[in-house]
């Protein structure tokens, strides 16, 4: 049966330590863009965690919240792309493909979750920085659409082990880099289509919800609301 | 009836000759900037992919690119083979992962110490060897950054692809020749023929 | 060249064709013969250690092979070599188990940081002008050892000095050797949060002169007193798995996290409950709280009593405690105090912490011992056990002594002449210029050094005053061995070999000490018999298989090849066991309020430089990654800022992103304001790490640094740096275009914070 | 009779034969804009798209804006002209050729912005559906991909639209003009020796262009609308934005086209043909469409606020009441406010009346277009994710141009090509007995039938 990946962010295990991010810049080349552009609105993650206020001293709670790519199986991104560079993959990945995309930013402005970054300029590293990128990812030129593609250099590689080898992948034998680095695993990623692993058996769970889920994109990505002590059982 | 020029005619020149100079000006001067584009051969302290002329980025935009390269050794398949070699005793990694190795020095020594070495290629590659370098062997299969294209050899080998099959049949060759042309359609055509993916994501990404 | 330059066409197409002409002239390297034999395109999984902070995470590095510039026999040119690509937990590591920070996989750009000093260089220019020329191993070697030589030789030995950060394992214990054997004073260990105070107050407390670890996986209850726990404080990767458990890993079970603090850290983003409290009162707060529980008999007899009896009046039930009083002290209120008693006591396992600002005010050990003894009111005796526990120590552990102390006394003699001025300085990793208060005259009394020679691998502000600098490796090319302190309840010892070879012509610190001492002969060679570090390294670790373990090896050989491949050696938990250390009975401490530099009156905050979640103590402001990282709370990049409650906003007409100056009895700073709801109206709070005068290309002269205007207070039992203690004044001084804040969140820049609200 | 028929082959044909030093000033300075237009392109393709204003998550803004707007000038040509010619107000013949021809122009525009645009201009084919052994076709679910098949079917039609009626007139300066110029004219006017055949003819091609025409005109700017309407994005995602759009361009067309009748009848003397009557009926045409621009408008605004979605309510206050509110305010003067009045009222309906009207329209739909596209962008779904947009003098520069080009081409046009069809004139003259009624509607005469073969000396 076919994989679908997909993944769990659980928002009451997220610390906002932000591993994930630098996880992210490492594997997938992401260039840093430096302080002006930055200024600009032009700085690539992409995965953020955002944050937001409610309430005022001396009662002010924040809420984190991871925002990656949420795969969306109906994703505005995809149809509105006149050369097919982002598409659906049979696995449920919306894949951005680098070499067939033109640059004309329509599926950026399509996405609700704004998780798409624009390649501006060519990016660039002072040497020897560049030996630090990961020669199974592209590093995108100008004039590029790029955004977080669940690691699929990692599925790729795991994928042709396992037929290398004649086997079935494993649930939790590759991750994607995100994942991999969250210490309190607010970040699960797996196959939801196995009905064992651990992301479908949390995405499963009652506090689970879509983010912007009204807008009927359908994501792959499942938020799960934080908890209270209260109506934990306690004492 | 001859339209009436005149003073108009220069005023219309004067603009069109500034104008090209402005053009020039922003482009030109750029183009004798020091660049470096992959491989980060050029030590201008900074990588990018950007192509490091336009001259360079027309050739990969047409995709021009040397057929038969030459190398710093008259190296031949030919004897090698014929010889019985496997490809993979000097590409290893082919059958393992992404990349072949291309040999260096150290590999061909392994034999050559002994073999042939009164030959005047086999002394050079001695004598790369006694000053402690490399041969830097030019490229002769390379996919243009811009294709963004992961390709990963050892799949393939295990589907029981014949090398010959994208790098022609090396036995008739001395130094690799790029004979077989691996554009997009090259490799959808083997594709579908062998009913694989063909979705974007299975080479680009 | 800036920016722009550097960007190319990858755009022009067909009409460019005929601009061949005025193509770039590229210069063709040669290859070197390749020094390891690697299959191109396979990853290999390397272990290491994370060394950029004192937690000892466990790394596996990616190494790839790929084509790197480097200098061999003096020559320029390119080798196939393996790479570092990129860094992770080590699975197996039982403090870290595969999960690493966002620092710690930052580290991987130390490696390749454009920046790194790749060569010995010798001072040319004035001091501090950052002139310096190449110099070759072999003439910067003569040299160093010429100047040990002559101290010798004229019986000044005690006039070498060494300044460094503290350092992990087997290289802070070769240093101190180094230093007893040659004669000289021992080593400054210098880092502007160090956690003396803590150490102190658990030797007292528990008999561990350690930080403390918390099994938080089961914890039902916790609060913690300004411990950034998630962040910046302690084994924070440790504390995160466990929090990440307590939460969400028990189906039907999940434990509230309390966090009292002023101004509202990661850490304290995450609460059920945050409790603002007056900075310094945090112990008066924490007795209040054991008062009610000991008064109403909520913890069982006797309990934590051991930890109780050294605070004045437990015994008779903290009479001066009652919460009313305490309400008065902290401005918590009397009702919530109550409350927290009967949450803390009623649930399965509680457990309380302090860390952070608590412990660096005046009275900051007062602060530790009342919250530890509130701890094992509540923790001790439980039935599933406690949730507080120590490493079991390996090697004497890290003597809990204050950083500042030691470096005032070296400054002292450096300025004095008393009681012996210092000839030669030997510096490595710590950067006293940027990160002591100004008030100890750091510069001035390098100034007074005829001799100061650098281990470090970049230019900072205070090896930019070095005559000499002898780069050490990176972490990743060097032998690393930690054996940390805490985050787990075995004993670990980390260990690697190098993850890769050497990109320039460094030499590892531990290696050239090595060759020095055996340069030097005498009793330094006697106490340094090793060639090499590993050599040394293998003479620690290999005694340690008796102990059974993680590694089972019937040979010391086997046993030093199975550590390396496993990442180090660890107790088994079952084996973990911490002996409590006798200590001399303390006199009971009695409350002391906090004192502050700067009157109320002109100053009118109270002043928090914090611990960046991206920088750490600044040390890590060179690395682009983190530069771009933008603060999870502010979502600031590439600059600093001061946060500000928006309703003392209004009172001052400072806006988001204006610039504000910050003024101290000490000096005054500048960056731009944030408004943020989460830090007290009368306090200002900044994060420590920007203000680099000269740190590498991506830090220097950007932002500004808090601890520049700190008064040089400490805290008066133990002697450290009490950061937390003073008070500035603050003003507008301009709009945001002078300040730069650079947001990463778009919807904030140009709003206030209830903008973002939906 | 003779006489003023040769009048008005004289009048018309001037301009091709002579020019003022004022017409040469005018060409020079639309020159050097398309030049600098071109300059700063080169600077972007060089450089990279970076040199725009433009980030995440604003990733449209002048461009967009700008294509929006011109696609929108180009209704003003040939759906205005065609209504004109089926519904046969004859007070339309001087009017359609300069109508016709702005849209043939701007349209051109319209469809070069988007290829500055995208990050890869050079990859731009990939629009172009050619069958390839990548199996890769264009996305025909992309709104992008229907804009380039609307655009280029729209392009092609008006420019047929445009040259059918200049056949008889390109005969015309063909047999007045000499040499090279001759023998140019002799290829356009495609052999024409006004035979009644050929008029049968052409009356008919022109009868069914006139037919086809309209409703390719309004599916081009639904189609662009489209560009917004189908994706989720707060103030885009609505069903009235293509009615919305089509009202729009015609509202800017027809003060495109007055502004430039103006321009036209001062630069090339035409005070007898551009009558105050042609200003005065398309004024009342413009007042009609401020009524309805301001109709949509409200409609528009008052379903985003009644409805009170936060995140379109995020864009709805952010356009009229924060950020944007001068912008705002300033379109809503600049479409309703001026015009209404000036128009309304038939003592200021006169050429300088409808000519300011007309000019702070085109600014009002400018600045529409440019409230559609950015505020939206700026104010998505999270808030975390907003943004802000400044231009950068690239974009600044390019927009300019892009009015450089427009009055470049239509200079060049005037040169070669008579502004006011000639033939029609003559029309219009021959059916009142040779009273030269030019501009009222006469109620007798029926299209373009004529009775019995036009005078010899028209005809050679």
């Amino acid at each position: 049966m076919a994989h679908k990946w997909g993944m769990v962010v659980d928002l009451d295990r997220c610390t906002g330590c932000e591993a994930c991010v630098v996880a992210c810049h490492a594997e997938n080349n992401i260039p840093t863009v430096g302080e002006d552009q930055a200024a600009r609105g032009r700085a690539k993650h992409w995965i953020r965690v955002e944050r937001y206020w409610e309430g005022d001293f001396p009662n002010p709670k924040i809420r984190f919240q991871p925002v990656l790519c949420q795969q969306c199986d109906e994703a505005p991104c995809e149809p509105v792309c006149p050369t097919y560079a982002s598409n659906h993959t049979p696995e449920g990945l919306n894949s951005q493909v680098y070499n067939r995309c033109i640059g004309t930013r329509f599926c950026a402005n399509a996405c609700p979750y704004s998780v798409r970054f624009f390649n501006f300029y060519n990016p660039q590293w002072d040497m020897p920085l560049q030996l630090q990128l990961n020669p199974d990812v592209s590093v995108r030129s100008v004039g590029i659409m790029e955004k977080c593609t669940f690691c699929v250099q990692r599925i790729k590689a795991a994928e042709i082990q396992a037929e290398a080898e004649k086997r079935e992948l494993k649930d939790g034998e590759f991750n994607t880099a995100c994942a991999q680095s969250c210490a309190s695993k607010a970040l699960v990623f797996g196959d939801l289509n196995d009905p064992n692993s651990e992301v479908a058996r949390l995405s499963s769970s009652n506090r689970g919800t879509k983010l912007l889920g009204e807008l009927g994109t359908k994501p792959n990505v499942t938020y799960l609301e934080r908890g209270t002590w209260e109506d934990a059982s306690h004492g | 009836m001859r339209i009436p020029m005149g003073w108009r005619k220069w005023l219309l020149m004067i603009l069109a000759g500034v104008s090209v100079w402005a053009l020039l000006e922003i482009v030109l001067p750029r183009q004798r900037m020091r660049a470096s584009g992959p491989p980060a051969y050029v030590t201008t302290g900074v990588f990018t992919p950007a192509h490091p002329t336009a001259a360079a980025a027309v050739k990969d935009f047409l995709d021009i690119h040397p057929e038969h390269p030459v190398q710093p050794i008259a190296y031949t398949h030919t004897v090698h083979l014929a010889k019985g070699l496997p490809c993979t005793f000097c590409h290893v990694g082919v059958d393992q992962g992404p990349e072949a190795r291309i040999p260096g020095v150290t590999v061909c020594m392994s034999c050559h110490q002994s073999i042939a070495t009164d030959r005047p290629e086999i002394k050079k590659i001695a004598a790369y060897k006694a000053r402690g370098e490399e041969i830097p062997w030019v490229r002769v299969y390379n996919y243009s950054q811009s294709a963004h294209v992961r390709f990963n050899h050892a799949p393939h080998i295990r589907a029981g692809v014949d090398c010959a099959m994208c790098h022609s049949d090396m036995t008739k060759q001395t130094t690799a020749e790029r004979k077989v042309d691996l554009n997009m359609g090259f490799c959808i055509n083997c594709h579908t023929q062998k009913k694989v993916s063909i979705d974007c994501e299975t080479c680009h990404y | 060249m800036e920016r722009r330059d550097f960007i190319k066409i990858s755009a022009l197409s067909g009409v460019m064709a005929t601009l061949e002409g005025c193509r770039s002239a590229e210069k063709q390297l040669i290859r070197f013969v390749p020094e390891e034999e690697l299959v191109p395109g396979i990853a290999t999984w390397k272990p290491s250690v994370c060394t950029l902070c004192s937690a000892g995470c466990g790394l596996l590095v990616r190494v790839m092979q790929g084509e790197a510039e480097v200098v061999r026999r003096g020559q320029q040119g390119l080798i196939k070599m393996g790479l570092a690509k990129k860094l992770e937990g080590n699975p197996q590591h039982p403090i870290n188990r595969g999960k690493l920070c966002a620092r710690g996989q930052a580290g991987l750009q130390v490696l390749y940081h454009p920046d790194r000093i790749t060569h010995p260089i010798k001072r040319t220019g004035a001091r501090g002008s950052g002139e310096f020329q190449e110099i070759s191993w072999d003439d910067a070697l003569k040299e160093l050892a010429a100047h040990l030589t002559t101290l010798q030789t004229s019986n000044s030995a005690n006039a070498l000095a060494f300044l460094a950060r503290p350092l992990h394992g087997q290289r802070h214990e070769l240093v101190e050797r180094f230093l007893k054997a040659y004669g000289a004073p021992p080593a400054v260990w210098y880092q502007p949060f160090d956690e003396a105070v803590l150490r102190q107050a658990n030797l007292l407390s528990f008999g561990h002169a350690a930080l403390p670890t918390f099994d938080l996986g089961r914890a039902d209850y916790v609060i913690s007193f300004g411990a950034d726990f998630l962040g910046t404080w302690n084994s924070a990767v440790a504390q995160s798995i466990g929090y990440g458990e307590m939460r969400q890993g028990r189906p039907g079970r999940r434990a509230k996290f309390v966090q009292v603090e002023s101004r509202m850290s990661q850490t304290g983003a995450n609460t059920d409950e945050w409790i603002p409290c007056r900075p310094g009162t945090e112990g008066a707060l924490a007795l209040g709280i054991a008062h009610v529980i000991l008064s109403e008999k909520l913890a069982p007899q006797g309990a934590g009593s051991r930890a109780g009896s050294l605070i004045a009046g437990w015994s008779a039930g903290l009479p001066d405690f009652t919460p009313e009083a305490v309400e008065k002290q902290t401005g918590v209120s009397a009702a919530v105090i109550k409350r927290l008693a009967h949450e803390l006591t009623q649930s399965g396992s509680a457990v309380a912490m302090v860390g952070g600002a608590p412990l660096a005010h005046t009275n900051g050990l007062f602060n530790a011992l009342a919250v530890n003894a509130l701890e094992s009111l509540v923790d001790a005796g439980r039935d599933q056990g406690q949730i507080l526990g120590f490493t079991p120590v390996l090697q004497p552990a890290i003597p809990a002594q204050a950083s500042l102390a030691s470096l005032t006394a070296f400054a002292q003699s450096a300025l004095s002449g008393q009681p012996h001025a210092p000839q030669v300085l030997l510096l490595y990793e710590a950067n006293p210029i940027f990160s002591a208060p100004p008030g100890l005259r750091i510069r001035e009394a390098l100034a007074k050094v005829p001799t100061i020679v650098s281990f470090g691998n970049f230019i900072d502000e205070t090896s930019a005053q070095a005559d000499l600098i002898l780069p050490d490796h990176a972490p990743l090319e060097s032998w690393l061995d930690s054996m940390p302190e805490s985050g787990s309840l075995q004993a670990v010892a980390s260990l690697a070999p190098p993850a890769v070879l050497p990109l320039h012509d460094t030499r590892s610190m531990p290696d050239v000490l090595l060759g020095l001492a055996h340069q030097l002969g005498g009793e330094v060679a006697k106490a340094l018999p090793w060639a090499t570090y590993d050599a040394m390294l293998r003479a620690a670790y290999v005694p340690l298989r008796t102990r059974g373990g993680s590694v089972d090896a019937k040979t010391d050989d086997d046993f030093w090849d199975a550590a390396q491949t496993q990442g180090g050696w660890w107790s088994t938990p079952s084996t973990a066991h911490s002996p409590e250390v006798a200590v001399a009975k303390h006199a009971p401490v009695s409350p002391a309020a906090p004192e502050f530099a700067g009157a109320a009156g002109d100053f009118p905050f109270y002043f928090l430089p914090y611990v960046s979640q991206s920088f750490g103590d600044g040390s890590l402001a060179h690395l682009p990654w983190l530069q771009e990282l933008p603060d999870v709370l502010t979502s600031a990049m590439w600059s600093s800022w001061v946060e500000i409650n928006p309703k003392t906003g209004d009172r001052l007409g400072i806006k988001q992103g204006d610039l504000v100056e910050i003024a101290s009895p000490q000096g005054s700073v500048r960056a731009a304001a944030v408004l943020s709801p989460g830090i007290a109206p009368d306090m200002v709070a900044m994060p420590v790490g920007q203000g680099h005068e000269n740190f590498s290309r991506f830090a220097s002269g950007r932002g500004a640094n808090p601890l520049s205007i700190l008064a040089p207070l400490a805290e008066h039992e133990t002697g450290s740096l009490a950061w937390a203690a003073t008070r500035v004044k603050l003003v507008r001084a301009g709009g945001p275009e002078q300040a730069k804040l650079v947001l990463f969140a778009g919807g904030m820049s140009a709003f206030p914070h209830q903008e973002e609200r939906r | 009779m003779q006489a003023t028929a040769e009048q008005i082959e004289q009048d018309l044909l001037r301009p091709l034969f002579h020019s003022s030093g004022k017409y040469w000033v005018a060409v020079a300075l639309a020159t050097s804009l398309l030049l600098a237009g071109v300059a700063a392109f080169g600077y972007q393709l060089y450089t990279g798209i970076g040199v725009w204003g433009i980030n995440s998550p604003v990733f449209w803004a002048f461009d967009i804006t700008n294509f929006v707007f011109w696609i929108g000038i180009s209704h003003a040509g040939t759906l205005i002209s065609a209504i004109l010619r089926l519904t046969n107000a004859t007070w339309r013949r001087p009017v359609t050729r300069c109508a016709e021809a702005i849209t043939v122009f701007s349209l051109l525009i319209g469809a070069i912005i988007p290829l500055c645009h995208i990050g890869r201009p050079w990859l731009a084919f990939w629009m172009i559906p050619y069958p390839n052994e990548r199996h890769i076709w264009p996305n025909f679910r992309s709104p992008l991909a229907w804009d380039f098949f609307a655009i280029s079917t729209y392009l092609t039609g008006s420019t047929t639209f445009l040259y059918l009626p200049t056949i008889p007139d390109f005969a015309a300066v063909r047999d007045a003009a000499t040499g090279l110029r001759k023998k140019v004219y002799r290829i356009l006017a495609l052999g024409w020796q006004g035979t009644p055949r050929q008029w049968q003819r052409l009356e008919v091609a022109m009868h069914i262009m006139a037919v086809v025409i309209v409703p390719v005109a309004v599916s081009v700017h639904t189609i662009v609308s489209w560009d917004f309407a189908m994706t989720l994005v707060p103030m885009w995602h609505s069903s009235i934005f293509g009615p919305y759009f089509v009202a729009g361009a015609i509202f800017s067309g027809i003060a495109a086209l007055i502004l430039a009748m103006a321009l036209l009848r001062k630069l090339l003397h035409l005070e007898e043909y551009l009558r105050p009557i042609h200003f005065g009926n398309l004024g009342k045409l413009l007042l009609t469409m401020s009524l309805l621009w301001f109709y949509f408008t409200f409609a528009e605004r008052l379903t985003a606020w009644y409805g009170n979605s936060p995140p379109e309510m995020a864009v709805f206050w952010e356009s009229i009441r924060k950020q944007f509110a001068p912008l705002f305010w300033t379109m809503v003067v600049c479409n309703f406010i001026i015009p209404v009045p000036i128009l309304a009222i038939k003592r200021l309906r006169t050429i300088t009346g409808t000519a300011i009207a007309s000019a702070a329209v085109v600014v009002g739909m400018w600045l529409e277009r440019f409230l559609i596209v950015v505020p939206a962008l700026e104010h998505k779904f999270l808030p975390y994710s907003w943004g802000t947009y400044r231009p950068t003098w690239v974009e600044d520069t390019l927009m300019a141009s892009s009015f450089g080009m427009m009055a470049l081409l239509y200079l060049l046009f005037s040169k070669f090509v008579p502004m006011i069809s000639i033939w029609e004139m003559k029309v219009g003259l021959q059916a009142h007995g040779g009273v030269p009624v030019i501009a009222t509607a006469d109620r007798q005469h029926h299209g373009l039938v004529l009775e019995g073969p036009l005078p010899t000396d028209v005809a050679e």
